[in-house]
């Protein structure tokens, strides 16, 4: 069973920030994403206590190497400001490359 | 009518002292806290509770005489907002940014803040009108939309003067910009409206105008007789988050924080008198002060997040819950009770 | 007996009229949602006190004329099950393991449309026979053993032609297969049997024959007086799925469309004759028919995902939560209804 | 005064019954479990019930007769524990840590044994002094802390021995082990008294005390009507856990099932006798002794972790909640009450 | 402090799929994976709204290479059809290999 | 956009050593993480059933290679021997080094 090497894009941000990626990615076409709420701490200060939007979350894209560039070149300009986020690309192997 | 007395009377309610206790649990570093799940069904659960008492008050008395009081509420809310930011900006020195924000927070009106009111009503034993909950969730947007509305307009002007400046080919760019704002606001207004608060609450005002006194029979025990209960329950959560939030008021600043007690305690006062003035009960005057007293800290963020991105989340969050609430409950609300008394028997 | 009305008067009872809100809450996209933890905790709360209930009422009567109407829902419930099949596979064209779930799903009980029968009947202020709980409790599992039962038959016989027609030495191989079948039919089994709802409303049960009247006392605010608030609460919920799902009810296509309303009907008003022929009152009539009538989607996908995995899981849980369930609380209860008053009464 | 009849009506109550059902669920595998936001929410809810119900009973009867109960708890619960850790250790053989967290586990108290205790007196129509519930937040840190000092002591002790034999230069590095220590125990304290459940309970007496029976009837439905229904709910889950865990009770060892079950009774016993002595109603020395007698399973886990981390968890925890707390609720407490009743009327 | 390198697998699939995972991992004698619930989006839609059977799960397992292989064979053959399923593989240092 | 090479640190352990990870981290001066509840299975038994203090947390840390070393080896010291503990480390790339 042989792997293909591809890209996996991971972003913790805001919960309030989660609608934009979620349009980024829309943008570029990827609609195969998966979500969880997470705790964290940073620049910005402990997260996840208090309100329902002071969460942060975890979105993690399965990708080709193509799109990265774009998706993370729109979030880092259009977010990295604004809003807590943080992002990492890692490598990782998969048996249906035709999926993503 | 002893103001002092009224306030002390209302802070030995179940509802104060278990917002006390949760700011004095955070402050002292306790691990306890209200489960998510539960914290974020309780506002669902009053709003439901808050809507379908407000119908069957409305069927029984009829809405005829809403009309005014709403658009009384809406000029006020819009008029309060403006004069918010024109402090904010002028005498506070915010940016263009943070001073919208917090303007519509506090233009924007508190359902947390509306349930503690008719709670501290009911101990009074006194009622109110059934359609300010109708104005409750009209008002919820108001304040955001125009806020938006502005912060787009004055981003757009910017634009277009640098447009002009430039004159060089990227026209287009600009005009996306421009239309990308556009859209964003048309989105912003279908979040408002469609924000959870105002649906609940407006479901539930249809529901209990629909079924009545005799359907709300049933579901009675639920709806309304835990009411209080479900309220000390949040508070605690609600204390809680406040009491996590001291330290950061610090950070807010002299200017905010005057500004988080005095022009909630304006904006009330004159509401009451507005109210009163229109015609409305005591308990009716009181809440409808109470609106405008109020500032949003739930919906604020889900909100304004989105479309004033650039402001800084935690100067409005923490002024709004922080200051703004606790002052509201422990020291307004009884100071807007005793006016109300005194000029509704006077 | 005016059904028009009964309906009428059906919808505008709070259970209806929230189920109703949270489907518009969904189509107008609000994010107003349930906590997934009290949404998970209340089927658990509802099936308690349904089985305390009709535990505290098998009791008071005795269930010696229970084991008959047991007997023929069950021998109903398999019938109906196989019907459905032969409708679905011949007529509807569905492959064998769609086919045998939505058989099953169909043949199965809805535990949530049973809660929503009582507080119907509640409202009409008739009562029911306690020992019907404990039949929703055997029912549940009856069709899904069945159906899958046949859909391992179907497989193994399908395997069992391959090797005939094969004859190479990959015996064992099928034999591992049929060995792995019947190891997943014990699971199965297992499974449903030990399911939650199962469970809680079998224990339920014999915690309230055990208690009787006087040992519910303590907690019969809890689990009986919040009853109907409680369901008003989760028809929310139920509504905002049943509204995501309104847009795969195209995908589904008329012909399931229709099965789901036609089927539901045909086999809840046989159920209502043959419980009055039984000798049940006018309300267990109800509640036998409306056994039958419904269909199961909290319990179907956790077993038939594991069952039958090659069916497709959104036909049967669209289907019957998207369309069968709002067509049974709404229409069909009190048409039912009316016919039991007019056979009971003729 | 027939033990027997009062161990069957004690078993034949919603609250054990529901607690022996979720031991069923769990043994034979159902994926019932009550979601978690749900049974972490209830162990608050049942504690500030008791608190605010305990202030309002000492309000009512004042405390002055508090002080002499308190001293004594506290020097049971110390002399219990120190107890404990001879046995633990001489008998049982066990390592100085699993004796001193094993020894403070009985030796503090559990508050869902206190709640279910309360209920069980209410429905024997019987009271108990409102101080009891001060004396539970009380108690719940002191034996841990003993352990914990004890504890530090013997691994200082062990040092201090290492730093005589070597004598090298290292001597910094224990001074600094010993510091550690300290630290470590001044933030157990800390943690202890900062628990939620010391915290809640705490809180909700002085709340009680505050309001009174008049400030309490807005939220009584909520915090005393639907008590027993709450615990009931509770029971379920913690039946599902002790179910769980019996397995591990092979683990724990015959010694220390035994410890699990006459250590309760003999602690308890003579907590009824010295209540009794001390001049304590019959419902209060029931309650006194079921202090002494219950194991804690909440918050052992979260102290004891960090404060002993060397002990084994699953011997603590499993004896608790494995073992104690059902001994505890369905045996030891009616007979604890028949005492009670014989001492009291003999 | 030396890092061994070693598997991480990564499945992401629907939560009724876990029971299924978990028991191809124990048929390898695999008995070490974390678990916890997210929600997604895919080729089967989106998934986490709704009725808790549709909500998704991640099973993470740190393992040997040698065993790898047979796992996500295992796990394609019989989950691919009929389950949502995502899986990848990525290399991880850790500590103590004797644990896995 | 250019990514730079940095460290992922992955800690699954019982929640209630949580604290003992944190203060670790803060004495390394590492501010920076995010934490979410999983349940899991390894030696230490099957975790996240029952009560509270038995689920497990996950704690991820992005962190430069330096500091790596020293924190590894301190949680190895003094969590392994009392603690459910699994850690482990991975490649991953980021867009602002400077945040970490
Ligand atoms: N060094 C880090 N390692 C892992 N997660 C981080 C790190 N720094 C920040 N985060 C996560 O990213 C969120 C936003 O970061 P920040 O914008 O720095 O506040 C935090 O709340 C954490 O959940
Ligand atoms: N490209 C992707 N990146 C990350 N997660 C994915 C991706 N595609 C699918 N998933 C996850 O895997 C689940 C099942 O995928 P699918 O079978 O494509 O519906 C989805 O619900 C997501 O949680
Ligand atoms: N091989 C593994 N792969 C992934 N997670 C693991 C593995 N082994 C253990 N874990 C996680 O680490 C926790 C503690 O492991 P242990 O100390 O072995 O009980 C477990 O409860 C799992 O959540
Ligand atoms: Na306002
Ligand atoms: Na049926
Ligand atoms: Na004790």
């Amino acid at each position: 069973m042989k792997l293909y090497t591809i890209k996996l894009l991971t972003i913790t941000c805001e919960i309030l920030a989660q609608k934009n990626i979620i349009e980024i990615l829309k943008k570029h076409e990827i609609t195969g994403y998966t979500t969880y709420e997470v705790d964290g701490n940073g620049a910005r200060g402990l997260r996840g206590h208090g309100l329902k939007t002071e969460k942060n979350v975890k979105v993690e894209v399965i990708m080709r190497e193509e799109k990265l560039q774009d998706v993370v070149e729109e979030i880092s300009r259009t977010l990295f400001a604004n809003f807590a986020v943080v992002l990492y690309v890692s490598d990782v192997g998969v048996v249906r490359t035709e999926k993503f | 009518m002893d103001i002092l007395q009224l306030i002390q009377s209302n802070l030995l309610t179940p509802i104060i002292l278990f917002f006390l206790f949760g700011i004095i649990a955070a402050r002292i570093k306790s691990d306890l806290k209200i489960p998510e799940a539960i914290s974020e069904f309780l506002p669902i659960y009053l709003l439901a509770a808050i809507g379908l008492h407000g119908g069957i008050e409305m069927r029984n008395t009829g809405f005829e005489n809403m009309l005014i009081p709403m658009l009384v509420a809406i000029a006020l809310s819009l008029l309060f907002t403006l004069n918010h930011y024109q402090i904010l900006r002028r005498l506070g020195k915010f940016n263009i940014f943070d001073s919208y924000a917090l303007a519509s927070t506090y233009g924007a009106v508190g359902a947390v803040t509306f349930s503690v009111g008719l709670s501290f009503l009911k101990n009074q034993g006194v009622t109110s009108e059934g359609y300010l909950a109708a104005i409750l969730a009209i008002l919820e947007p108001v304040a955001f939309i125009m806020a938006i509305f502005l912060t787009n307009m004055a981003v757009s002007k910017q634009i277009r003067q640098k447009k002009q400046s430039f004159t060089k080919d990227d026209t287009s760019d600009i005009e996306i910009g421009i239309q990308e704002t556009k859209t964003k606001l048309s989105q912003v207004l279908h979040e408002s409206v469609t924000g959870k608060a105002i649906v609940i609450l407006l479901g539930s005002i249809v529901i209990g105008y629909i079924i009545g006194e005799e359907g709300f029979g049933s579901i009675k025990i639920v709806f309304d007789e835990m009411f209080t209960g479900a309220i000390v329950i949040f508070m605690i959560e609600m204390g809680i988050i406040a009491g996590q939030r001291l330290d950061d008021i610090k950070k807010v600043g002299v200017f905010l924080t005057a500004f988080a007690v005095i022009m909630p305690t304006f904006n009330g006062v004159i509401g009451v008198l507005v109210a009163t003035a229109m015609g409305l009960s005591l308990g009716g005057s009181v809440m409808f002060g109470l609106l405008l007293a109020s500032a949003s800290f739930i919906a604020a963020p889900a909100v304004l997040r989105h479309a004033i991105p650039q402001a800084n989340p935690s100067l409005y969050i923490t002024s709004a819950l922080g200051i703004t609430f606790p002052y509201n409950i422990i020291v307004l609300l009884p100071i807007m009770f005793a006016i109300s008394s005194i000029v509704h028997n006077g």
